[in-house]
């Protein structure tokens, strides 16, 4: 009987680690510092043994959480994504004088939500879970309550999350009464066992679960929250939510759509190359226009998107480790640049516009030369890890035979360079009127941001052995 | 063949010393980048004493498995063509933390790192054996260059940084996309192998496209040259040295690499349209460099007419015409940096790169006066020099094959030993211009010590042009055969 | 035949609250038009066989939930006037248009169903489902344990996150 | 009149999912559109209702179970930020937002 429950181990320690902020939290005197996002920490270690326990074992719990190996790769990303996440809190909780239990019990619910998430094997549990994180997303994003703009972007981000939340459950519904199931490996062995597919009905279903990820992941035409709720949310919750909810969703979505649905491949395939090159598109034209920071990398993240839609898309014998890899590059590239967006923020004053960079290098240069590596490798330049990450995602869709696909894909990401280095040329190349408007830089964040750097350099220039984890792990599921 | 892995080693030596400099403080910077830089040079001795100058294959061969799971190799190795190359990078890297040693005096660190980074990336590039290391080291490339632009430029850096940026980016797409497709249709992208299975003849057209647009855009080639007036203004001495004498190379290299030995037929097809290309930009560039009264603009668009003999020389497609390309790459990257390094040395004293400024500079600096002579004779295309061996052999290619761009390219010399002739009237010769008086325009020890090798140089191979050929004419006339028989093929059919 | 009749009356019901909800100004009566919605749902609950949601819907949806909204509505005192619609008809035509393409695609689908049948659906219900209480506790604490702890999480985090926002102080 | 098959049930839920979801996008009215979002659910609801019933199991009706509890969550959550969204601003008209382009 506990056996059964080994598969949860992960997600239980990073609850209890919730569970044991929110009773220190209050127990604390107000005034009093209390070290509570180490609890998060030691959490996040024990889920990390965990991890490592499991990975191999293929153990299941009621056979709807499956600590498969793909499900624990996810756990990994997610588990560096809430390390990232929390040390880059430090300097927002205090300088935004945010409520600190509340704040890390929440984004450790939310970790656990998508571990589970990216886990489950069940429609069900996947909606659940979807429900956990996205709940505790939600409140993340308007916890600055004194921010009128913070409050709009929870709502917006609510509204349209409970909404496409609703598109997802039908999607549900549909595969229930399609199979009598909503276990994946009984929804995929009956879907393929009905003779005449695509029945009207199985079209529904792929189609209203379709638009729940799209909203989830942020795909056009259903991204229009995501600037929103980025530039609302504190900086270090926005690097959470676009890496944490991303990798998450796209656990989930693939594991739908490449084991229960992949029998109708030939069906969603199609929908899906044309959601992710408008995706692609859209995100990378848009972000040219921005002059807020946050803003940009919204779009940036956006169109990131695209690219892992065409890893999904491409997810053949050659590409399958695609979608992994380019979760884990795009996790701590990405976390890395809303690191420093969230070292800079002061408080009082946000210095999230691309102008508030105007001659970082001369007050910070070790931000600005670590956020030059953050944005090169997004933009996807050698020998960083974003340059891996795209050529395996479009050298896996060329082989896949999605020529147009990957063309879309080089060419925005040349555009998408354009943006990404008027900061770098901000920061370099001209020199601000009004010094020292940045804060100092707390240790553990410059700590952290370094950890990012030398991720994206290792994945870079040593990418081998993680790729071949990415490829094995997700040969696990189909 | 020696034993360790000297390649690796001077490729790599640089970027780690570029690391180590962020751990010391400014005034050793300069000493640490001038120390990793000599020393590269000094490894790369014996690729030039144990190099098989009969030898067709690859030399000085390391490969190691690098991403086995999709079969990339890292794999590098050089041959007679790519060996001039390395030496012109090893020599021009030195000669430029020479050249910055008092110009530059912010964020120094920052700088010389960037030029070490930037070393790795021209080795690397011109070392490679794969296609996809050869991209590696391409895109590399880009970063540090927009930096010395941006950074440490003259006052329209940031547009000049942009304006290279945009050319380039677009250019580095269209050859991702290339490869890409390269790998696709050929399951490979090691260098030897490709020649070996080239794709369709229709194909090879596509990828010829994407292909000569980044190579045209580095070279530069008409009409993508329009960058490179602004780069080479703008950027610091040292950054237009590199531009000069290495980065334009890269251009030239890609197309005898990957152009000619992949892609043979569509090198035919296309063949006319690019000789004519490059006839436009010998004589266009000679008129446009005439009319300029900016010496660093000067200097930059009668790079644009010289580059235009190399794309000549490669499209030839004959011995005479590839050997003189190679030649006259060598050539420019030591004769046009050197230009730029005499007019970064006076810009500093004089700040005005305006050629009225200047006059009777002869009378005042008869140290400085003599090397511009020589450079600017040596990039007259002088007999006795090393640019006449260069263009000589380049114009010969040209009448063997296809006359009239010959007479194009005499007409092209022609106007270039007046343009720089012209020049050096104007700066050196004539009235003492009397705001000159009062200023310390010679040379001193650190600078006559940057220039001297370059005009050793500039005599060695004038004088004994069999210094470089040697070394490169086995690996180019098997170029010449093996492009030849595949034309023979594609005509048997 | 009894309940073919109950069947459609009932939906009729719930639809014509239903539009009642949306185009209701009032926001209060919109709230109670849902609560008579929902009550009618349950009453379609029974039809179906399950009893035990029937009156969960009751207990915990109309009277714990629309309450909720109820108490909210009251707080924030909504009885202002109207929204004042600049173009009222540009989100309407757009809201209708939506929802006529919802049901063209579904007609589309139920013609298409009708004409070729073979859709696999099991026929009529073989067994009604007992829907007893008892049923749906036993699966609750067996088979969907792990959900059931995961929508416990749910409610806690949902509980952190309602106070976090909306307390004064801290 | 036939007894009411399971495509009656089924074309009932989608027009009442029809209904909640031009609500959402007709309504101005913030608390409108939550409840708009609960008509949703409660189509969803419905149609697990009719499928288990279909199908002849219970399993509907415990998805249906778990579904009034997110219903409940989201509810509690949303109506938070009402209440803070309307501490900020004494409208609940979306279109009054301004910080945000909507």
């Amino acid at each position: 009987m506990i056996s059964s429950l080994n598969a949860i181990v992960p997600m239980l320690c990073v609850t209890a680690a919730g569970l044991a902020a929110m009773v220190a939290e209050s127990f604390r005197d107000p005034g009093e510092r209390m070290p509570i996002a180490g609890l998060g920490i030691v959490g996040l270690v024990g889920a990390a043994v965990a991890t490592l326990l499991l990975w191999n074992h293929n153990v299941s719990s009621f056979g709807v959480v499956s600590a498969d190996n793909f499900g624990l790769f996810v756990t990994w990303i997610l588990i560096i994504v809430g390390a990232l996440s929390i040390a880059f809190s430090g300097p927002t909780v205090e300088r935004e004088r945010l409520p600190a239990g509340e704040y890390y019990a929440l984004m450790l619910f939310a970790i656990a939500g998508m571990m589970l998430m990216a886990t489950a094997s069940d429609l069900l549990i996947i909606f659940l879970a979807l429900e956990v994180l996205s709940i505790a997303v939600y409140v993340l994003t308007g916890i600055r309550r004194d921010s009128a703009q913070a409050s709009e972007a929870a709502f917006k981000y609510f509204l349209l999350g409970a909404f496409s939340s609703t598109f997802f459950l039908y999607g549900i519904a549909f595969t229930y009464g399609l199979t009598g199931s909503t276990h994946l490996d009984r929804v995929g062995s009956l879907i393929a066992a009905q003779a005449m597919a695509p029945t009207p009905m199985q079209l529904l279903a792929v189609g209203f679960l379709l638009v729940g990820f799209a909203f989830k992941v942020s795909a056009v035409p259903f991204h229009m929250w995501t600037p929103d709720a980025y530039e609302g949310a504190p900086p270090a919750v926005t690097g959470f939510m676009s890496t944490g909810v991303k990798a998450a969703a796209f656990a989930a979505f693939a594991r739908v759509f490449l084991t229960a649905f992949e029998p109708l491949r030939g069906d969603w395939g199609v929908i899906l190359s044309v959601v992710a090159g408008a995706t692609m598109i859209v995100g990378t034209v848009v972000g040219v226009a921005q002059s807020n920071v946050k803003r940009m990398l919204a779009y940036s993240s956006i169109a990131h998107g695209g690219y892992l839609l065409v890893a999904l898309i491409a997810a053949n014998d050659v590409g399958k480790g695609a979608v992994l890899f380019y979760l884990l590059t795009y996790a701590v590239t990405n976390l890395g640049a809303f690191g420093v967006i969230a070292v800079l923020d002061n408080g009082d004053r946000a210095n999230d516009r691309v102008s508030d960079y105007a001659g970082l290098w001369n007050e910070h240069p070790g931000l600005a030369a670590l956020m030059t590596i953050f944005l090169l490798s997004l933009g996807g330049f050698p020998p960083m890890a974003g340059f891996i990450a795209k050529w395996y995602v479009f050298s896996a869709a060329v082989k896949a035979g999605d020529n147009a696909l990957a063309i879309i894909g080089v060419l925005t990401s040349v555009v998408s360079v354009f943006f990404y280095l008027r900061i770098v040329v901000m920061m370099y190349m001209t020199s601000s009127s009004q010094p020292l408007r940045f804060p100092a830089v707390p240790k553990i964040a410059s700590v952290a941001l370094a950890v990012s750097a030398i991720l994206i350099f290792y994945l870079g220039i040593l990418p081998t052995r993680v790729l071949d984890w990415a490829a094995e792990s997700i040969s696990t599921i189909f | 063949m020696t034993t360790y892995p000297i390649l690796s080693m001077i490729t790599f030596l640089p970027v780690l010393a570029g690391a180590a400099i962020f751990v010391c403080s400014e005034r050793v910077a300069r000493w640490l980048a001038l120390a990793g830089s000599l020393a590269t040079l000094a490894i790369s001795a014996p690729l030039y004493s144990h190099f098989d100058k009969g030898s067709t294959g690859l030399q000085f061969v390391e490969s190691v498995p690098w991403i086995p799971s999709w079969n990339v190799v890292y794999s590098v190795g050089i041959d007679g063509i790519s060996l001039p190359f390395i030496f012109l990078s090893t020599v021009v890297s030195v000669l430029c933390v020479g050249a910055s040693w008092t110009a530059v005096q912010m964020r120094v660190r920052e700088f010389y790192a960037s030029l070490l980074l930037a070393e790795t990336a021209m080795i690397g590039l011109f070392a490679a054996t794969n296609l996809f290391l050869f991209y590696v080291f391409w895109e590399l490339m880009i970063v540090p260059m927009f930096l010395l632009i941006g950074v440490w430029g003259g006052p329209r850096r940031i547009h000049a940084a942009i304006k290279f940026l945009l050319f380039t980016l677009a250019g580095s797409v269209l050859m991702l996309v290339g490869l890409i497709t390269l790998l696709r249709a050929s399951g490979t992208l090691d260098f030897q192998a490709l020649a070996a299975t080239r794709p369709n003849a229709a194909l090879q057209s596509w990828l010829f496209v994407a292909f000569t647009a980044a190579f045209a855009v580095k070279v530069p080639m008409f009409p993508v040259h329009t960058w490179l007036p602004d780069a080479h203004t703008e950027a610091p001495t040292a950054g237009s040295v590199i531009l000069a004498g290495i980065l334009l190379k890269m251009g030239g290299y890609g197309l005898l690499r990957i152009a000619l030995p992949i892609l043979p037929d569509a090198v035919r097809l296309f063949r006319g349209p690019m000789l004519a290309l490059s006839a436009i930009a010998i004589v266009y560039g000679a008129y446009v460099t005439l009319a300029q009264t900016d010496v660093k603009r000067l200097i930059a668009y009668s790079s644009i007419s010289h580059m235009g003999f190399v794309t000549l020389g490669i499209f030839t497609l004959n011995r005479n015409g590839i050997e003189g390309a190679i030649l006259q790459m060598v050539n420019h990257g030591i004769v046009t940096g050197a230009l730029f390094l005499c007019v970064g040395m006076i810009y500093e004293r004089t700040h005005t790169r305006e050629i009225a400024a200047y006059g009777g500079v002869a009378k005042l600096a008869p140290i400085y006066s003599t090397f511009l002579a020589l450079f600017c004779l040596a990039a007259a295309g002088l007999p006795g020099l090393n640019s006449f061996v260069g263009e000589f052999l380049i114009i010969s290619g040209a009448f063997d094959t296809r006359p009239w761009y010959g007479v194009m390219a005499v007409w092209g010399v022609a106007l270039g030993t007046t343009y720089i002739l012209w020049l050096y009237y104007r700066v050196a010769l004539g009235e003492v211009k009397p705001g000159l008086r009062a200023l310390r325009l010679d040379l001193d020890l650190r600078e006559v010590a940057t220039l001297a090798p370059m005009a050793a140089l500039v005599l060695t191979i004038g004088l004994y042009p069999e210094s470089v050929l040697g070394f490169l004419r086995t690996s180019v006339a098997q170029l010449v055969v093996a492009s030849a028989a595949s034309a023979a093929v594609v005509g048997g059919m | 035949m009894a309940q073919a009749i109950a069947f459609y009356f009932i939906a009729a019901c719930i639809l014509g609250f239903a539009v009642l909800v949306v185009t209701t100004r009032d926001t209060v009566h919109s709230v109670l038009f849902l609560v008579l919605d929902f009550l009618f749902v349950a009453a379609l609950y029974v039809l179906l066989g399950a009893q035990f949601l029937a009156a969960i819907q009751v207990l915990v949806y109309a009277g714990g939930i629309v309450v909720l909204y109820l108490f909210v509505v009251m707080l924030v005192n909504l009885k202002r006037p109207p929204e004042a619609h600049e173009d009222p008809h540009r989100r309407t035509k757009l809201g209708f248009g939506l929802a006529a393409a919802v049901l063209l695609e579904l007609g589309a689908i139920a013609v298409y169903g009708s004409v070729n049948p073979a859709a696999p659906m099991p026929a009529t219900p073989a067994i009604p489902v007992s829907g007893n209480t008892e049923q749906v506790g036993w699966l609750l604490y067996t088979s969907y344990l792990i959900p059931f702890e995961i929508a416990s999480m749910l409610l806690l985090v949902a509980m952190i996150g309602a106070i976090v926002l909306a307390k004064r102080e801290l | 009149m036939p007894a009411p098959s399971l495509g009656d049930y089924l074309a009932l839920s989608a027009v009442l999912f029809a209904i909640g979801a031009a609500g959402v996008f007709v309504r101005r009215n913030l608390i409108t559109i939550l409840l708009s979002i609960e008509i949703m659910l409660n189509a969803v609801n419905l149609t697990f209702v009719a499928f288990g019933r279909a199908l002849g199991s219970a399993d509907g009706q415990i998805i249906v179970f778990f579904v009034m509890t997110v219903a409940a969550a989201e509810a509690a959550v949303g109506l938070a930020i009402v209440i803070t969204l309307f501490r900020h601003r004494e409208s609940l008209n979306p279109d009054s937002f301004t910080a945000l382009k909507w």
